[in-house]
């Protein structure tokens, strides 16, 4: 019976460690592929987080001493926190500063910027 | 592979050359305060590359290990990276202090500068 | 790169580069140290400098074949140098066969500390630890005679107000912020203490615990970090970590031992090594921390108070003009 | 396995710091910057447990924080650079909100 569960322990942190090394390697691709700073950052700031999960997860599961885990389940959670907040502000920064998303679309082009020449115009 | 052994000190070699490059080549100061920061890493890889020893882990006793890499490197470089750190916050208050008395953190105007001070000073005490 | 704040990321990342070459070397210490210095404060200091002294480059690169040639020169006569020099990896290397094998097979018995680099660092090299100690010392002074700006109260408040509205912008970053301090001051006691066991030690803590402050100031406004860590306190802190450490030694010294010989200071001489490892950790940790928290509040302090100073004048200038103004108004009714 | 996964988050650094390297604004090197620090992150974990001593995890426990407060510094230091370049641009856009 415990070899049983050792086994699927073992399978599952090995998935689990895969899984993460595939979203990291899509994360990659897509900062380097995509055409402009928001969709990049939308390609790492959704992989980035699930794939530290999944690594740290996938090691845990092979870890033996309890001291490790606990480590591994504290770096867990603060990437949890750090990295949504981080890509939080660092996406909030750039808009901030006036850096616009690239539309390609000409339609929805010309309407966004008419429409934000109306806020300007309220807000002025 | 009689030479093959030698690639990591190589690798120092080239990021120290880039450093000193750097430093004489371009007349930014801030760009002269990176380059010595990476000539000091070249410094430090140079150290911690020698101590390690293959098959050997770190130098903390476990019980079922016997071969460490050696320790007293790491503790040199240990104690060199924060002095590096505390004499860089120097050398960055050294330029931030230049350019509020010269205006600009570029040698070269810094030093056309400086002439003519030293010019006008001369003719100052001359006339005198 | 003509951009500096672009070579300031790229020197982050080659900080954070450099730091993952030393866990894959074995130096774990060194690792840790690198992680919290190189990736994070040098980084920051140098954001700080170039956001006061400006963000282009002008000049071009002055004789750059003269200086490549150098270069070159140089480097072959250095690679010709390494061709005597021991393998990479080889266990019976010069520098493994003299001090080395001592300190690995002896400190256990005679220090009691299962972390070689903190042993050697900490009782068989204190002396040199407490040169390195001193120097970051001076660089703290230096940085404070450089830098340093006198206060006025009214300047608090403008900044104040200012820190008011940026709070409003980063109000999800402060939350988060809040939760993580505490959190990092305790893995930097942890740092701090854990040293003798696993990688760690006061260097370490004094770094993270700085980072921990810097944080604060970052995003709650330099003068409340102020309010919170008094100036002349962090001096003194800084100067009573180094005193602390000359104690020890002093103390070791009247007990009829060596300077900073531990064996002395207690009964056992195991018990001692401990002791005195801890008290001169101790004061490692403070003197590294207030020195770094110094240098970052004085760089910070200083482009905020240039800062005011540039508003000043704008809005100064400005009066003025509108004065002239009013005065050819009248001219005019005249 | 093990090596398999830091094989594969060597090549995201790769990618991340051909980003950071090319990155047209400053925005995305920062981004570059902060990714291939999660990575490390990542990579030193993984390292502990390939070399078998996997009880050096603070190491990464450091990282994660470090990167987090450099992250915050370069927005801090670099926002005002962008207040002092275009205040009126940024005035209007804090408005709005």
């Amino acid at each position: 019976m415990p070899l049983y569960i050792n086994a699927v322990i073992e399978i599952s942190g090995v998935l689990c460690l895969l899984t993460g090394s595939f979203f990291c390697i899509s994360g990659g691709v897509g900062i380097v592929r995509f055409p402009d700073f928001y969709t990049r950052m939308h390609a790492v700031g959704v992989t980035d987080t699930l794939a530290a999960g999944m690594v740290l997860t996938g090691l845990m599961l092979q870890s033996q001493e309890s001291l490790v885990v606990v480590k591994l389940l504290m770096i867990f959670l603060m990437t949890l926190f750090i990295n949504p907040s981080a890509s939080h502000a660092l996406a909030k920064a750039a808009f901030h500063s006036g850096l616009e998303p690239l539309i390609n679309n000409n339609e929805s082009n010309s309407k966004t910027i008419d429409k934000k020449e109306g806020n300007n115009r309220v807000g002025d | 592979m009689i030479i093959m052994g030698l690639y990591n000190y190589w690798i120092v070699v080239v990021l120290m050359m880039i450093g000193f490059y750097i430093v004489i080549a371009h007349g930014n100061l801030i760009k002269k305060m990176v380059g010595l920061t990476i000539f000091q890493t070249s410094v430090f890889i140079f150290y911690i590359s020698m101590a390690k020893v293959d098959g050997g882990t770190a130098p903390i006793l476990a019980d079922d290990v016997n071969l460490y890499s050696n320790p007293l490197p790491h503790v040199l470089i240990l104690t060199a990276i924060v002095v590096g750190i505390a004499t860089t916050a120097l050398g960055l208050a050294l330029v931030v202090r230049i350019k509020e008395a010269y205006g600009s953190i570029e040698e070269e105007v810094i030093q056309t500068q400086y002439n003519r001070d030293q010019n006008s000073l001369n003719k100052e005490n001359k006339t005198c | 790169m003509k951009d500096l704040l672009t070579v300031v990321m790229l020197t982050g990342i080659y900080g954070l580069l450099s730091a993952s070459f030393f866990v894959a070397m074995d130096a774990v210490d060194v690792a840790f140290t690198e992680a919290s210095v190189g990736a994070g404060i040098s980084t920051l200091l140098m954001l700080v400098a170039v956001s006061m002294t400006g963000r282009s480059e002008h000049s071009t690169r002055h004789k750059p074949l003269l200086a490549f040639v150098v270069v070159i020169i140089t480097g072959g006569l250095l690679i010709y140098g390494t061709l005597d020099m021991p393998y990479f990896g080889t266990a019976d290397a010069p520098i493994h066969e003299n001090v080395a094998p001592r300190y690995i097979n002896a400190s256990l018995q005679e220090v009691g500390v299962i972390n070689i680099v903190t042993s050697v660092l900490a009782s068989y090299r204190a002396f040199d630890t407490f040169g390195e100690v001193v120097v970051i010392f001076t660089a703290g002074i230096g940085v404070l005679a450089l830098l340093s700006v006198v206060r006025r109260p009214e300047n608090d408040v403008e900044i104040e107000s200012l820190n008011e509205s940026m709070h409003e912008q980063h109000l999800i970053l402060r939350i988060v912020t809040k939760m993580l301090i505490p959190f990092i001051l305790l893995f930097a006691l942890y740092v701090q203490f854990h040293g003798d066991y696993g990688p760690g030690g006061g260097f370490q803590a004094g770094v993270i615990f700085a980072a921990a402050i810097i944080l604060y100031a970052m995003l709650f406004g330099l003068s409340t970090a102020r309010r919170v860590i008094n100036h002349t306190f962090i001096r003194l802190i800084a100067a009573l970590g180094v005193l602390l450490y000359g104690c020890v030694g002093v103390a070791s010294l009247l007990n009829g031992g060596n300077f900073l010989e531990y064996n002395v200071l207690l009964d056992e001489p195991i018990a001692g090594q401990h002791l005195g490892i801890l008290l001169i950790e101790l004061g490692v940790g403070c003197t590294v921390a207030s020195v770094m928290v110094i240098i970052f509040f004085n760089f910070a302090g200083r482009k905020d108070y240039k800062h005011n100073q540039q508003n000043k004048k704008e809005v100064k200038d400005k009066t003025i003009l509108n004065d002239e103004e009013d005065h050819d108004d009248h001219h005019g009714a005249l | 396995m093990l090596i398999a996964a830091t094989l594969a988050i060597l090549v995201v650094m790769i990618l991340a710091m051909i980003r950071g390297i090319k990155g047209p604004t400053l925005y995305d090197r920062i981004l570059a910057v902060n990714m291939f620090g999660t990575k490390t992150v990542l990579l030193i974990s993984l390292l502990g447990f390939v070399m078998g001593r996997p009880e050096f995890l603070d190491i990464a426990i450091v990282y994660a924080l470090i990167n987090f407060i450099s992250v915050i510094g370069v927005l801090r230091y670099s926002d005002s650079f962008e207040l002092k370049q275009k205040p009126q641009n940024k005035a209007s856009k804090v408005k709005e909100f």
